[in-house]
C-alpha cells in the first residue's frame, strides 16, 4: 500500500497544464492496480494551483507522509524550485514530466529526475525555429517573470542575440495588455516571442491581433494546450507557433493515446503522456519491491527502459539523456493545434 | 500680598492679525493679560474672540503680529509645545475624548507633564526607590495569594518602583482631586459622552487643569447654564484664580463677566475698541452700542 | 391641539432620559420648557421632530399619530427644528444652507421672499452669504441654524436655545422675532436656559426635572413661582 | 424572516453579556489564580502539537505547521492591532511591512540571494525587524499627518508598491523569488531543548519535517510580544493613543504629540509585521512576491475588526480563525472564500463588536445602537 | 528608463491614457458618491463593475452576437452598445442596491462604526468576486471584437482612433449628466446635506435612506456604463477583473479630492494619463507603483486631493 503523489496546478488560470499531466499519471496508476489487485498504489493529489508560494507547504504535507514514495512532479518550474529540495532532503523521489527549467537540474537535488528535455534545448530550438523555418528578423520578447517564463525567454534571446528588438514583462493574471500591445506595435517587431504561460498568453494575442497587431506569435510549452486557442478565439491564436521539448501525444507509442481517450473522455495534451511513462517509472520500482524512498531512489536512479514517448535513462544531476531529448514545433490551425516537425535544438 | 507690585505680563497679544480670504477676523489685536488675573474677552457675535483663542493655542496661524507667552514666542510652536510652555484652553463646541471616563480624560491632559518614554512605558526598568508606606500591602490572610503579595513587596523593597508606575499613581491622585475641586468626582468612572452638557463643561475645565497651565482659556464656559448653575461656575473660576492659575474667559453672559473678571477687553469687527476695569467698560458708551445693547445688565 | 405627547419615555443607552412625560402645545401658541442641565428637554424635541425613537408612549401631530414616523416625514407634515449644537452643512454656504431649510417647498417665490426676509432679519448673514457655513463664529452659527429652520414655513417650529452664544444684543432681538413669527401664525416649542426671557414671552411653560414635568402653568404663573425664581431664574 | 434575524440577534446579545460576565468573574479572581489559569493554559498551548486532539486536527495539512501558521498570524494581528485597534489607523498595506521584514532576511542570508553576504538566521532577524520599523517611519513620516481614511488608501498604495517592487526588482530576484532563506539553526536554539522527546525523532529541530521548533519559538514570541503590548496599552501611551483616535486636535491641545504617537504605533506595528514576516519565511524557506498580496493584506484588517480591535485576545482569535478555518476545511477549496465573505457580512450584523471585544467597545456598541434615528 | 521613448511618443500616450483614465473616471464616481455620503470605502465597488462586464457578455450573446460572431454594421455596434449600456447599468445599479440593503443598511439601522462598515464592505466584495468566481469557474471570459480600431486623424503624431474617441466621449458625457444632475438638482443637495450632516438633514425633511439608495443607484450605474466600454476596449473579463480597478479608481477619486465629482474626472484622467507615461519610461511592470507614488505626493502637498473634498468636508 505504497503512495505516489501527483503535485502541480488543478486549479487556477493554467490549471489545464497540471489536468494534463494529472490525469496522466492516473491512468499509469490504474492500469497498474488493475494488473496488481493485490498490491495497489494510491496516486496523491497536491494541488498547488501553480503557486511557487504554496509549493513549501505542500512538500512538507508530502514528506511527512511516510507511505509516499515519490511524485510525478512537480509540474511548474516555480513551484519545483521551491518543492524539490524539501522532498530531495526528506528522500522523496522527484520525476518531473514537465518543469523545464534549466537550473533545476543544478540545485543538488539529488532524487530530482526530469523525464524529458529542458529549456536549455527549447528556447535555441524555438529560436532556431524562428530564425530558420520562419525567418524573422525583429522580435519583440516578453516573459510573465515566471521561473519557467523568464528563463525561457532568456535563453531565446540569446540565441536570437541581435534580432531582439525589445522586450516587456507581463504581469502574472494580467489582463488588459495595452500598454503593452501599443509599445509592440510601435517597435515595428514581425514576430513575438512569450516566454510564460497560457493564462496570460491568451488574452494578451486577443489583444494584440484586435488592436491590429501583425507580428508572428511564437511561445513554449506553457501556452501549448487547446485552452490557449479557446481563450485567445481561434481566429486570434490562428497561425501561432508553439514549441515543446514532448512527444506529440498522437505519436506517442503503444495504444496511449486510445487508452487515454477512453479513461478520461478526451484528447492526450500536453505533458500527458510524459507523466504516464514518469507515473510508470516509479510504478515499476515499487512492484519491483522498493518500497521505501531510498530503495525506489536506488531503482531510479539506475533505470533504464523505453516508455510511451522515449527512451529512459538519468543522467548523475537528474536530467534525461541527451539522445531522448526532442523539441518540436506545433502550429494553431483551424482552431486546432498539430504538429508540425521536430526542430533542431543547436 | 502680590498687589503690590504691578503684576507682570504674562501672555501680550501684540498687533495680531488673521484673514481668512476676504475676512479679516482679527485686525491689530493688542492687548496683555496679567499674572494672576482674570481678564475677560467679550464682543459681539463674530467679533474674533474664539478665533484670538485659536491664534493663542497655536490653532491658527497670525497673519501679521506676535504673541508672547512668559516672554517666549508662540509662533511656528507645534499646539501640543504651547499647551506644555502653560497655556490650556476649553472650546466653545464642547470636545472631549467621548468614549473615554472623565477620570481618563483628566488623565490624558496630567500626561502632558510626565516623562516616561514609549520606551520607557515599554521596558520600565528606569526604577525609582520607594517610601515604606508606598510598597505594596500585603491583605491576604494566607495561602498562595499571601505569599504572591509578600513577594511583591519584597521586590519593591529591593528594586523600587519604576517611574511608570509612580507617575500613573500620582497622576490618578492629581485627576481625582480636580475633578472634585469642579464638583464631578462622583461621575469619575463615566464615560465622558454620557455625561449632562454641563457637566462636560466642567470636565473640559478639570482637564485643562490637569496639564498644569499657567493660563487658563476658557471659552463660553456658561453657554447652556441655568442663572443657579452660572453661579456655581462663578465660584470655580475664583477658586481657580486662587490655586494661581490665571484665567482668560470668553463670555456673552454680563452678569458673570462683571462679576468675575478684574479686567476685560471688548472686541468689534476684529479690533478691539476698548478695555478696562468691568465698571469702566459697562459705561463706556462704544461698548453699549456695539454690545450691550441700552440697559447694560438689567437683572 | 396642535401637538400632544403622552406619556413619553426614551433612553440612551441605559440612560432614561424622559420618564414618562405628557405635555400638549396648542396652535398657535408660545410653549416654553425649562429646566436645569440634563433634565431632558433636548431629549424632548428629539422625541417630537423623530431624530430618537421612543421607549413608550405617543406622540400626535395635527390629529395624526407620529410616534413611529420617520423625522423626514415629519418635516413634511409641519414640524421644523433648529437643533442644539446647531447642527449647520459646515460645507455649504450660508445661503445653501438657508435654502436647504426650504428643501420640502417647491415655491420658488416664496421661497425668495423668505430668504430675503431672513436676510432682514439676520444681516450678518446676507453679508457672508458665500461663506462656508462651518467657518462662520459660534454666534453666527446660531443665526443661522434659527433662519433655517424659519425657511420650512412650518406649523410647528421647535426651538432649542436659539440664544445660546449670542451676545446680550441678539438675545433681546431673537426673542422679538420669536413672538413676531408666532403672531404670524406659527407654533412655537421653546427651549431656553434664558427662563426669565422665555417665561415673559410665552404662554404657557413646563418645567422638566430629571426627565419628568414637574409643574406647568402659563408664562406669568412660573416667572412668579417662588419655586421657579429660586431654581432657574437666580437669585440677584 | 426579519422576526428570526431579530431573535438570533438577541441571542448573540445575551450572550455578549454572558462573555462580559465571565470577564468580570474573571478579574475578579485573585491574581495568583489568574497567573496560574494563564501558565496552565500557556502550557496547553505549547504542547497541543503532541496532542492530536480528534475534531481540531487539521486531516489534510500537517497540523503543527497550521499552528505555526496561526502563532504567526497572531503576530500579525498583534501588531496590526496596534495601529488599528489603539491608534485607530487605518492601515490597509500592512503586508507591506511583512515583506519588508521577510525580504530583509532572504536577502540578507540566502545563498541564493543577489547580495552575496550570507549572515546567519540570529542576526538576519534583528536587522529585518529594525528594518521594517524604519520602513514603517519612513512611510509615516510624511503620510501620518493626512486624515484617518486618506491614510486608508496610501498605505494599501505601499502595500502594492512593495510588492510590485518585490516582482520586479533584480534584489528580489524578481517573481522567480529567493529560495534557501535561512533558518534558524540548531547552534541557535538552546541545547537544553533538544531533550524534549517530541524533537528527538533524529531530526533537527527545525526542519521541514520537523515544524514544533518553529512553532514553539513563534509562540514564545507571540507571548513576549503581546505582554509588552498590553503594557503600552496600560500606560500614557495607550492612553494618548486612545485620545488621538476620539479627536486628534483636542488630544493636540492637551499635550499630546499625537504626530509622535502615531509615528511610534506606526513603528512598532511594522516591526512586529517585519518580525511575522521573518518568522514565517524562514520556515517556508522560500520567498517571491506571491505571498504579499493586498487582499491578504486586507484580510487581516478584517480579522483584527472581526476578533475584537483594541482587545488583544480578540484579534487572536479572529486571526487565529483566519489562518485556521481555511487548513480545516480544505474540502471547500472552492467555496471557502465565498464563505468566508458572506461570514463577515454576517457577523458584522450580528456582533459588529468583534468576537471578543474590548470592554469599552462593547459598551460603546450597546450604546450607538439603542442611539440609532428612528427607522 | 526609457524617457526618449516618453517624448517621441507623448501625444500617443496621453490619448490611451485618456482612454484608460476615463474608464477609471467613471467607476470612481461611485466611489466618490458612496464615500461622500457614508465615509465609507465601498469596497464592493469594484465587484458592481465586475458585474457590469459579465452582464456585457450574456446581453450581448443574447442578442446573438457570442464568441465567433462577425463584426456587426455600424448601426449594429451603436445597438449593442446601448443595449449593453442599458443592461450594464440597470445590473450594476441593482447589485450596488443589493449590497447596501444586505450589508450597509442593517449597520447603520443600528449605528455601527466606519470599521464595521469596512468589513461589511470587504464581505461583500470578496462574496461577489467568490460567488462569480465559483460560477465562471474562475475562467475569463472573451467576447467577440465588436469595434476595430480604425485611426480617425491624428493630433502632434498621436493617431486616434474611433474606440478611443468613443470610450472617452462616452464617459464625459455620463460624467456631465451626473454632474449636473449633484449640483443642481434639489435631490442632489439632499445628497450633500445627508453628506454633511445626516441627522440635521432628516430634520429639513430629507429623506436619507433615499438619498442613499440614490447614490448607490447612480453610482452602480456609472460603474455599469464604465464596464461597456472596458469590455469594449478589453473583449476579456473575469471574475477579479474588478479588484485592480477598484483599486485605481478610489486612487483617482482621492487623488482629484474625495466626494468632489469634479476630482472624481480629474484625477480618473490623470491618473490613467500619468501611470501610462510611468509605464513608458520605466517600464508596463512599474505601472502601479507609478500611479500610486503620484497619488502619495498630490496628497503630501494638496492632503484633500488635487480639488478638495465637496460633498461632505469634514463633518462639524
Ligand atoms: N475659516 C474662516 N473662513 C472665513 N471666515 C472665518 C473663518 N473662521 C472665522 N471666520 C470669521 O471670522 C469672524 C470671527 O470669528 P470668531 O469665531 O472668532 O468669532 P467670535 O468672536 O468667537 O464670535 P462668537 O461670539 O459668535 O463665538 C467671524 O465673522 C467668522 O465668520
Ligand atoms: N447622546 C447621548 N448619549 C447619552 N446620554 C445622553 C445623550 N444626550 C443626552 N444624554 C443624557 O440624557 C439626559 C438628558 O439630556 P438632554 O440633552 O435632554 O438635557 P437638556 O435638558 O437639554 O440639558 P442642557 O440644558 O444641558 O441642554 C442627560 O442626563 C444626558 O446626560
Ligand atoms: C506544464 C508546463 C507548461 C510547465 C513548464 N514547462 C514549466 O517549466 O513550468
Ligand atoms: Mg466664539
Ligand atoms: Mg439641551
Amino acid at each position: 500500500d505504497s503512495k505516489i503523489a501527483f503535485f502541480g496546478a488543478l486549479t487556477g488560470g493554467n490549471a489545464q497544464l497540471g489536468i494534463n499531466i494529472r490525469d496522466g499519471a492516473k491512468l499509469a496508476v490504474d492500469e497498474y492496480n488493475k494488473a496488481n489487485a493485490n498490491c495497489k498504489v494510491t496516486l496523491v493529489e497536491k494541488d498547488s494551483a501553480g503557486d511557487p508560494a504554496q509549493a513549501s507547504g505542500l512538500a512538507t504535507s508530502v514528506v511527512q507522509d511516510a507511505k509516499i514514495l515519490g511524485t510525478v512532479g512537480p509540474a511548474f518550474s516555480g513551484e519545483s524550485k521551491v518543492a524539490n529540495p524539501i522532498l530531495s532532503k526528506e528522500g522523496v523521489v522527484i520525476i518531473t514530466p514537465s518543469a523545464t527549467n534549466p537550473a533545476l537540474s543544478k540545485q543538488g537535488d539529488k532524487t530530482f529526475h526530469r523525464a524529458l528535455g529542458n529549456d536549455a534545448s527549447q528556447g535555441p530550438g524555438a529560436a532556431l525555429y524562428m530564425k530558420n523555418v520562419m525567418k524573422v528578423q525583429k522580435t519583440y520578447v516578453i516573459d510573465d517573470a515566471s521561473e519557467y517564463g523568464k528563463g525561457l525567454a532568456d535563453q531565446v534571446k540569446t540565441t536570437l542575440a541581435a534580432g531582439v528588438i525589445g522586450s516587456g514583462v507581463v504581469k502574472e493574471q494580467q489582463t488588459d495588455f495595452g500598454t503593452l500591445v501599443q509599445e509592440i506595435n510601435k517597435s515595428g517587431a514581425d514576430s513575438i516571442f512569450w516566454g510564460g504561460y497560457l493564462r496570460e498568453a491568451a488574452p494578451f494575442l486577443k489583444q494584440f491581433r484586435e488592436a491590429g497587431g501583425k507580428a508572428k506569435f511564437v511561445a513554449g510549452d506553457g501556452v501549448k494546450d487547446p485552452k490557449f486557442v479557446e481563450g485567445a478565439g481561434a481566429t486570434a491564436a490562428e497561425g501561432a507557433i508553439l514549441t515543446c521539448p514532448c512527444v506529440p501525444p498522437e505519436k506517442a507509442g503503444g495504444t496511449f493515446a486510445a487508452d487515454y481517450k477512453t479513461a478520461t473522455g478526451h484528447e492526450a495534451s500536453t505533458y500527458s503522456a510524459e507523466a504516464f511513462d514518469a507515473a510508470n517509472i516509479l510504478l515499476q520500482g515499487i512492484k519491483a519491491g522498493n518500497t521505501t524512498r531510498e530503495k525506489l531512489e536506488t531503482f531510479v536512479d539506475g533505470y533504464t527502459g523505453e516508455g510511451v514517448t522515449t527512451k529512459f535513462k538519468f543522467q548523475a544531476d537528474g536530467d534525461i539523456d541527451p539522445s531522448a531529448v526532442a523539441v518540436w514545433a506545433y502550429t494553431v490551425k483551424g482552431g486546432q493545434i498539430v504538429a508540425l516537425e521536430r526542430t533542431p535544438t543547436s | 500680598m502680590p498687589e503690590q507690585t504691578p503684576p507682570r505680563a504674562m501672555l501680550e497679544v501684540d498687533n495680531v492679525t488673521i484673514r481668512f480670504g476676504g475676512v479679516v477676523a482679527l485686525d491689530g489685536v493688542d492687548f496683555v493679560v496679567r499674572e494672576g488675573e482674570i481678564l475677560g474677552l467679550i464682543g459681539p457675535n463674530g467679533a474674533g474672540k474664539t478665533t484670538c483663542f485659536n491664534a493663542i493655542t497655536g490653532v491658527a496661524k497670525p497673519t501679521k503680529g506676535a504673541i508672547r507667552f512668559n516672554g517666549e514666542s508662540v509662533a511656528g510652536r507645534k499646539r501640543y509645545k504651547i499647551t506644555r510652555l502653560g497655556i490650556a484652553r476649553t472650546f466653545q463646541n464642547i470636545r472631549l475624548f467621548p468614549e473615554m471616563t472623565a477620570l481618563e480624560n483628566v488623565l490624558v491632559g496630567a500626561d502632558a507633564r510626565h516623562k516616561t518614554s514609549v520606551v520607557g512605558a515599554l521596558l520600565r526598568v528606569y526604577r525609582v526607590p520607594v517610601k515604606r508606606h508606598e510598597l505594596a500591602e500585603v491583605t491576604a490572610t494566607g495561602g498562595l495569594a499571601r505569599l504572591a503579595q509578600q513577594a511583591r513587596r519584597t521586590g519593591q523593597r529591593f528594586f523600587g518602583l519604576s517611574r511608570h508606575t509612580l507617575e500613573e499613581r500620582a497622576a490618578r491622585a492629581k485627576a481625582t482631586e480636580l475633578l472634585r475641586l469642579v464638583g464631578i468626582d462622583v461621575r469619575a468612572g463615566e464615560l465622558a459622552r454620557n455625561l449632562s452638557y454641563g457637566e462636560q463643561r466642567r470636565l473640559e475645565i478639570a482637564r485643562a487643569l490637569a496639564t498644569e497651565p499657567g493660563l487658563l482659556c476658557l471659552d463660553e464656559p456658561a453657554a447652556g447654564f441655568n442663572p443657579a448653575e452660572k453661579e456655581e461656575l462663578l465660584a470655580l473660576i475664583r477658586k481657580i484664580r486662587d490655586t494661581g492659575v490665571t484665567v482668560l474667559l470668553i463670555e456673552h453672559d454680563m452678569r458673570l463677566v462683571m462679576g468675575v473678571t478684574d479686567r476685560i477687553v471688548v472686541m468689534e469687527f476684529g479690533k478691539k475698541i476698548a478695555e478696562g476695569t468691568p465698571a469702566e467698560v459697562r459705561e463706556n458708551p462704544k461698548v453699549i452700542a456695539a454690545y450691550l445693547g441700552v440697559p447694560a445688565d438689567a437683572a | 391641539m396642535l401637538l400632544e405627547l403622552k406619556d413619553v419615555s426614551l433612553a440612551y443607552g441605559r440612560i432614561v432620559a424622559l420618564h414618562g412625560i405628557s405635555l400638549t402645545v396648542d396652535e398657535g401658541e408660545i410653549v416654553a420648557l425649562i429646566g436645569a442641565n440634563g433634565a431632558g428637554k433636548s431629549t424632548t424635541m428629539r422625541a417630537v421632530s423623530g431624530l430618537r425613537p421612543v421607549l413608550k408612549g405617543s406622540i400626535s401631530f395635527d390629529g395624526q399619530d407620529i410616534t413611529k414616523m420617520r423625522a423626514d416625514l415629519r418635516v413634511i407634515r409641519g414640524v421644523s427644528q433648529s437643533p442644539e449644537g446647531r447642527g449647520i452643512f459646515p460645507g455649504m454656504s450660508v445661503r445653501e444652507n438657508l435654502e436647504m431649510g426650504a428643501y420640502t417647498r417647491r415655491n420658488r417665490p416664496e421661497i425668495d421672499k423668505d430668504l430675503e426676509r431672513v436676510f432682514g432679519l439676520f444681516p450678518r448673514l446676507k453679508e457672508r452669504e458665500k461663506q462656508s457655513g462651518g467657518t462662520m463664529s459660534g454666534g453666527e452659527q446660531q443665526m443661522l441654524a434659527v433662519g433655517r429652520a424659519l425657511m420650512s414655513r412650518p406649523k410647528l417650529l421647535l426651538l432649542d436655545e436659539p440664544s445660546m452664544g449670542l451676545a446680550p444684543m441678539l438675545i433681546q432681538q431673537i426673542f422679538d422675532i420669536i413672538v413676531e413669527i408666532n403672531q404670524q401664525g406659527t407654533t412655537v416649542l421653546l427651549v431656553e436656559q434664558n427662563a426669565q426671557q422665555a417665561l415673559s414671552r410665552a404662554h404657557r411653560a413646563y418645567v422638566l426635572e430629571t426627565g419628568r414635568i414637574v409643574k406647568e402653568g402659563t408664562g406669568a404663573e412660573l416667572l412668579h413661582d417662588p419655586a421657579v425664581k429660586d431654581a432657574y431664574l437666580g437669585v440677584a | 424572516m426579519n422576526a428570526l434575524l431579530e431573535s438570533a440577534r438577541r441571542a448573540d446579545e445575551r450572550r455578549a453579556k454572558a462573555a462580559i460576565g465571565i470577564r468580570d468573574r474573571w478579574s475578579s479572581l485573585p491574581r495568583p489564580w489568574r497567573i496560574a489559569v494563564l501558565i496552565a493554559f500557556i502550557a496547553l498551548l505549547y504542547s497541543l502539537p503532541g496532542l492530536d486532539i480528534p475534531l481540531i486536527t487539521t486531516p489534510d495539512t500537517d497540523f503543527t505547521s497550521v499552528l505555526f501558521l496561526c502563532a504567526v498570524y497572531v503576530l500579525v494581528a498583534v501588531g496590526l492591532n496596534v495601529v488599528i485597534g489603539l491608534a485607530g489607523l487605518l492601515d490597509l498595506g500592512y503586508i507591506g511591512f511583512y515583506a519588508v521584514g521577510a525580504y530583509t532576511v532572504a536577502i540578507l542570508g540566502s545563498p541564493n540571494s543577489p547580495v552575496v553576504v550570507k549572515y546567519p538566521w540570529i542576526v538576519c532577524v534583528p536587522i529585518a525587524i529594525a528594518v521594517a520599523m524604519l520602513s514603517g517611519v519612513i512611510l509615516g513620516w510624511p503620510t501620518l499627518r493626512l486624515r484617518g481614511d486618506y491614510l486608508a488608501i496610501v498605505t494599501l498604495g505601499f502595500g502594492e508598491i512593495i510588492r510590485v517592487f518585490a516582482l520586479n526588482s533584480d534584489i528580489t530576484n524578481g517573481n522567480r523569488g529567493i529560495n534557501a532563506v535561512p533558518t534558524p539553526s540548531e547552534a541557535d536554539w538552546p541545547s537544553w531543548m533538544t531533550w524534549f522527546p517530541t524533537i528527538h525523532e533524529g531530526r533537527p529541530v527545525f526542519s521541514v519535517s520537523s515544524v514544533i521548533g518553529f512553532y514553539w519559538l513563534a509562540l514564545t514570541v507571540v507571548i513576549i510580544c503581546m505582554l509588552g503590548v498590553r503594557r503600552l496599552e496600560r500606560s500614557r501611551v495607550g492612553r494618548s493613543w486612545l485620545a488621538i483616535r476620539e479627536d486628534e486636535e483636542a488630544a493636540e491641545l492637551m499635550g499630546v504629540p499625537t504626530f509622535k504617537y502615531k509615528l511610534w504605533a506606526f513603528a512598532i506595528g511594522a516591526a512586529l509585521g517585519g518580525l511575522s514576516g521573518a518568522l514565517f519565511f524562514s520556515k517556508q524557506t522560500f520567498i517571491n512576491a506571491q505571498g504579499f498580496d493586498l487582499f491578504t493584506s486586507i484580510l487581516w484588517v478584517a480579522a483584527v475588526v472581526i476578533g475584537g480591535a483594541g482587545n488583544q485576545l480578540g484579534v487572536a482569535v479572529g486571526a487565529i480563525l483566519l489562518a485556521y478555518l481555511p487548513e480545516r476545511f480544505r474540502e471547500f477549496t472552492d467555496y471557502r472564500l465565498l464563505i468566508f465573505g458572506v461570514a463577515l457580512i454576517v457577523m458584522t450584523i450580528f456582533r459588529p463588536q468583534g468576537l471578543l471585544p474590548s470592554r469599552r467597545r462593547t459598551v460603546e456598541l450597546e450604546d450607538r445602537a439603542k442611539e440609532a434615528p428612528v427607522a | 528608463m526609457n524617457f526618449q521613448f516618453v517624448l517621441d511618443n507623448l501625444a500617443a500616450l496621453t490619448v490611451t491614457g485618456l482612454t484608460q483614465g476615463s474608464i477609471y473616471a467613471l467607476v470612481a464616481l461611485g466611489y466618490t458618491l458612496v464615500y461622500g455620503v457614508l465615509r465609507l470605502i465601498n469596497f464592493a465597488h469594484s465587484e458592481v463593475f465586475m458585474i457590469g462586464t459579465f452582464t456585457t457578455t450574456i446581453i450581448w450573446a443574447a442578442l446573438g452576437f457570442g464568441v465567433g460572431a462577425a463584426a456587426p454594421s455600424t448601426l449594429g455596434v451603436l445597438g449593442l452598445i446601448l443595449a449593453a449600456v442599458l443592461a450594464a447599468g440597470a445590473a450594476s445599479g441593482a447589485t450596488a442596491l443589493v449590497v447596501e440593503r444586505v450589508a450597509y443598511r442593517p449597520l447603520r439601522k443600528r449605528n455601527a462604526p466606519p470599521l464595521i462598515f469596512l468589513i461589511s464592505a470587504i464581505g461583500a466584495s470578496v462574496a461577489l468576486m467568490e460567488a462569480a468566481g465559483a460560477i465562471t469557474n474562475r475562467q475569463p471570459r472573451g467576447m467577440p471584437s465588436l469595434v476595430f480600431p480604425k485611426v480617425q486623424f491624428s493630433i502632434f503624431g498621436a493617431d486616434v482612433t474611433n474606440l478611443q474617441l468613443g470610450i472617452i466621449f462616452s464617459a464625459l458625457l455620463m460624467w456631465v449628466g451626473l454632474d449636473t444632475f449633484i449640483n443642481r438638482s434639489r435631490l442632489g443637495r439632499g445628497v450633500r446635506a445627508v453628506a454633511q450632516n445626516p441627522e440635521v438633514a432628516a430634520l429639513m425633511g430629507v429623506n436619507k435612506d433615499r438619498v442613499i439608495m440614490l447614490i448607490f443607484i447612480l453610482g452602480g450605474a456609472m460603474a455599469g456604463a464604465a464596464s461597456v466600454l472596458y469590455d469594449v476596449k478589453v473583449g476579456l473579463t473575469t471574475y477579479s477583473v474588478g479588484f485592480l480597478i477598484g483599486i485605481k479608481a478610489f486612487t483617482a477619486a482621492v487623488l482629484g479630492g474625495i466626494g468632489n465629482l469634479r476630482g472624481a474626472l480629474l484625477g480618473g484622467l490623470l491618473l490613467g494619463v500619468v501611470e501610462n507615461y510611468g509605464a513608458g519610461v520605466f517600464g508596463n511592470q512599474w505601472m502601479d507603483v507609478v500611479a500610486f507614488l503620484v497619488l502619495v505626493v498630490v496628497l503630501l502637498f494638496r492632503p484633500n486631493g488635487l480639488l478638495g473634498e465637496s460633498l461632505g468636508r469634514a463633518r462639524a
